[in-house]
């Protein structure tokens, strides 16, 4: 948990509303499933964004412009300075996949960003896995070929059929199979009702992301946790919906 | 080198500025930005007896000027935060603290208020009577001068450290509710806590918090913080710690000038955990370039 | 198309933009930025049976998210502004206007009213028992209920147009007194007049305002806007005009889903005089985009 | 009176604290004595200041860094578009002049700036006068050498006597005098009190600047009339102090 100055070295747009950031600087040390907190001028809150990928002094995020401050961020020219906070939360924890355990990771929309720095992780200590990713149509698609070029079995699903699979994640079989799930709470519902076990990650509106609030904090099994400190990662047992 | 100390009941703190209730945890993340022993203290988390999630998801919204919260007192009740963050606080603040205590029954506010007198960790005791965000009890409380009076009386009786009480803006007229505080035997007055306030997503045409309103915090409530602190400090003689949008040096010398014997700062610390810091440091150059050799010496002096 | 129109007790407004009341004048230095007969209508400034020059100099004070005033009700009296202001109105606008009334005592009231009920310029009476800038009369009208229902009673019975009670926000509940002026017959309401505020200089150490503490307006108060005019909304059955902070077409939707029927723009105005007819072009596009074919449908929506 | 979008063609500093500044485009009809409103990004309130000089396309500000507005406007670069209110206010009407009148244009500190553009003028009509400029030290003297430069005579005086008379501009001989004067109350008064008859230019804080708030009304002998709009100059026989 720091606060640096990133640099935006790019911006790429992926989809019509998707964009791509690249910040450079101190960004700290990272894990796959963490996030940072973006301060942008004119907005009194800061933008809690996933990490999707990152070395030691750059970060890649991937986000859609669903409002006001993501449309702001994403029209910021290269070279403009911005406030973050980073290192926050939790993050995936690979050492919690049980021995033998067949590995599953299920992203839905812009849940699938955050699995990409866990892919590659997961890759470079050579675990097994299967990635499953669900979009509404093809033309909101996003990071295939990243996840392709990283050697994965990569399975696309799309509401519509336009591409790939006609139907949600869970037409890929999650039965027995432990998960690493990011997405909307509808598909983290339906992964958690057929998987074994795994690991799935939270969105909540935040105000600080740090932890001092309570803006965030959800009921789990192990009490009250903040899901910006706590989480945003919880494991299959911590979660109550 | 000018002078910052301001004095609470006894309680010396070398500054005036406290981090405020609810927007400052319990220190802890806060002492992983800065030594948070600059401050002139904090207040802890609103504690009630019994542990409570508070309200339903989403519970944030952000205003062009600040934020709404219907956090609804999350905390781990007084009980747990008496023997374990209370003691845990001892790990990276030196200083004593300010316990801001809630309840929905008397008898409930003066368990709550023991448990903070009896830590050696609280130096000050916060009775937050204006909780925006629980249906009975706190604001209850808060708004009618009888209630207000026995409650303070009752608490007053229970604990030895000073009593602070925190009242909300969200009403007609403060000086009735700030005169049965002093008279009820009250060390002093923290004012203002949130605005009730609502925002709605023109999208899904839904409140942005599932409990449709919720507490107005930061910069857009100072011009009626510094009102209210005015108004109470014509009318009572016990110190008032003024707090409600301040975010730099300027506004605490500001909000002193209205009559605040010290400042908390709130919603500051969520937008920029380093807040608080900047305005200790900011403080003393300032005070010089205006002239000020002693702080406390501006308190109230606004003509 | 979007239907914009909406319908005040009558009155019916081809889109729900008023100008608020003391930030428009009598519209004509509006009408020389731009044609003003684009609006749903205005309020004309607050007048008083006799002259007021008003507060002493400062009463403006600038905030982060707003501004305070002091003015103090300055109007050339109610009856030169019927006979000529009124009249001068017609060369420039050529819809009914709403005529801001106040007064110091309920007589004054009933003869501000009529002037204002005789003139054929006028559609609809808001009667201002709201400004936080006059001692006795004023805001003394608006926080009691018994001598609210008495004066919205007698103005009723003096007038026939109808007459829309503005209500202060500076008040522990807004429900009774929304109640109250239902139960008096008034045609509706107006929500919200300015918060009460204060602002002090610390190089000077004077408070901004010659008279101290002023009236709040602006961005800064629109979360408190909504949250009143939406629990008004939900305890009366009479049309609700909203306004507070209001400064975008998304803003007067976000209003009108809280429960109002029409919007006002107050300070917008003042800071950039092209803010009403901004707001007019964005509104149709910005109802297209959300699906809202007619705005009427929206009004007091939000769940 | 109209609103205009103005860019900054350059900003010098005349003292510490005292900043020149050009703004071009179609800054409107203007007289000696208005003024302008300048709309600053981060506050609320426009910043009003009177015209010092101007042409068809092009006007000059003379302003003191007094608080944060007046500093961020003195730190905006060349080039920076600013929204800006014009044609402000009566300004100085040079026909109420009377016949045979010796005319003295008095301006203190802030005050000398605005009587630049009346004395371009007064002398484009060839009418005759005198300048008496009150400053409270050398340090804060500015526009001397224009005044020179237009071939006006012109006395300064210093509270401090560090240039020029010591004293105030009522040093000068202003008894029976018809004077232009712009600068502080007090100085204002001081003059009011000697000269025959004249023009006084008011300064009020302002809300709206275009006559709509009732922010700025002052008592006059006519009744209450708006600085901004009815003012910023006053006759001598308006005034009620
Ligand atoms: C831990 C975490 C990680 C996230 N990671 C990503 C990501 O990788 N890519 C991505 O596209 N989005 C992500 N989001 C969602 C993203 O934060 C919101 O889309 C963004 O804040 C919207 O801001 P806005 O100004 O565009 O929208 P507005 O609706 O104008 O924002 C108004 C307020 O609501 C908050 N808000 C709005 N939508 C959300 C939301 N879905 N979740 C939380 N707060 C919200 C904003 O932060 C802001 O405070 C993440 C959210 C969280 C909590
Ligand atoms: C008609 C008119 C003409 C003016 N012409 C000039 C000029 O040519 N040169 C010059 O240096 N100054 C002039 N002033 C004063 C100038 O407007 C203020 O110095 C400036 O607004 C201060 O802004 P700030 O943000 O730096 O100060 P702050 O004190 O931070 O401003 C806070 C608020 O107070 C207002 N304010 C502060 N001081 C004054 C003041 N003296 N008069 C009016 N409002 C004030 C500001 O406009 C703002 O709304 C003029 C004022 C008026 C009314
Ligand atoms: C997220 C949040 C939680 C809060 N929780 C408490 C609380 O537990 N007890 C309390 O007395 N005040 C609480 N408050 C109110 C603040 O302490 C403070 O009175 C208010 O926010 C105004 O100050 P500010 O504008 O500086 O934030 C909370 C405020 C916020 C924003
Ligand atoms: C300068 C000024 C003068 C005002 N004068 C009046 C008035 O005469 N009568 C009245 O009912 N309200 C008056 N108001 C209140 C506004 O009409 C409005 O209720 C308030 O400003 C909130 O709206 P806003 O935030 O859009 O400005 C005045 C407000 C301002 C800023
Ligand atoms: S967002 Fe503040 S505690 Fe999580
Ligand atoms: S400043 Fe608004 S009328 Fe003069």
């Amino acid at each position: 948990m720091k606060q640096a100055l990133l640099k935006i070295k790019s911006t790429v747009p992926l989809t019509n509303d998707v964009f791509k950031t690249v910040l450079e600087g101190d960004v700290g040390t990272l894990k796959a499933g963490q996030f940072i907190d973006i301060k942008l001028k004119g907005f009194t809150l800061r933008r809690p964004i996933s990490v999707c990928d990152f070395d030691d002094n750059s970060i890649t995020i991937v986000y859609k412009t669903v409002g006001e401050g993501t449309l702001a961020l994403s029209s910021l020219p290269k070279g403009k300075i911005l406030d973050v906070l980073t290192e926050l939360g939790n993050g995936y924890v690979i050492t919690k996949i049980p021995k033998n355990a067949q590995v599953v990771l299920v992203g839905g929309g812009l849940g699938v960003p955050p699995l990409y720095g866990l892919a590659k992780n997961l890759k470079k200590q050579n675990i097994n896995f299967d990635m499953v990713l669900g979009f509404n149509s093809d033309k909101e698609i996003i990071l295939y070929n990243e996840f392709l070029n990283l050697g994965v079995n990569t399975v696309v699903t799309t509401a519509d059929g336009s591409c790939g699979v006609k139907g949600f994640v869970t037409q890929a079989d999650l039965k027995n199979k432990y998960v690493f799930a990011c997405g909307p709470v509808p598909m983290l519902k339906a992964v958690y009702e057929v998987c074994a076990d795994g690991q799935f990650s939270f969105e909540t509106r935040m105000a600080c992301g740090f932890g001092v609030c309570q803006g965030c904090t959800i009921q789990t099994t192990q009490g009250f946790l903040r899901v910006c400190a706590d989480g945003p990662v919880f494991t299959k047992e911590q979660i109550v919906w | 080198m000018v002078d910052l100390s301001t004095n609470l009941s006894g309680l010396i703190l070398t500054n005036p500025i406290i981090a405020a209730s609810g927007t400052f945890g319990f220190g802890k993340e806060f002492a992983s930005f800065y030594d948070v022993n600059i401050l002139g203290s904090f207040c802890t988390k609103g504690m009630t007896y019994l542990p409570r999630l508070g309200n339903p998801q989403p519970r944030i919204a952000e205003c062009k000027a600040g934020m709404l919260n219907s956090i609804g007192l999350t905390n781990n009740g007084a009980e747990h935060i008496a023997r374990h963050e209370f003691l845990e606080i001892k790990n990276y603040f030196k200083k004593p603290v300010i316990a801001n205590v809630c309840g929905f029954t008397k008898e409930e506010y003066i368990t709550n208020a023991k448990l903070a007198d009896e830590s050696p960790t609280v130096g000050l005791i916060e009775l937050n009577v204006s909780c925006p965000n629980v249906k009975q009890g706190g604001i209850g409380f808060g708004t009618q001068t009888n209630i207000l009076f026995d409650l303070v009386k009752a608490v007053k009786n229970a604990v030895k450290k000073p009593v602070y009480v925190k009242l909300t803006p969200n009403v007609t007229d403060i000086k009735p509710l700030a005169l049965s505080c002093e008279d009820a035997g009250a060390d002093g007055l923290c004012l203002i806590n949130t605005l009730l306030g609502a925002r709605i997503d023109i999208k899904t045409r839904k409140f942005i918090l599932a409990n449709k309103y919720g507490g107005y915090s930061g910069q857009g409530i100072f011009p009626v913080a510094v009102r209210m602190v005015n108004e109470a400090f014509n009318c009572v003689k016990i110190p008032i710690i003024g707090l409600g949008g301040i975010s730099s040096a300027a506004d605490t010398l500001e909000m002193m000038m209205a009559g605040a014997r010290a400042v908390q700062i709130g919603t500051a610390n969520i937008i920029d955990p380093f807040a608080c810091k900047k305005i200790v440091e900011e403080l003393p150059i300032l005070c010089q370039k205006l002239g000020i050799n002693k702080i406390s010496e501006i308190i109230g002096i606004a003509k």
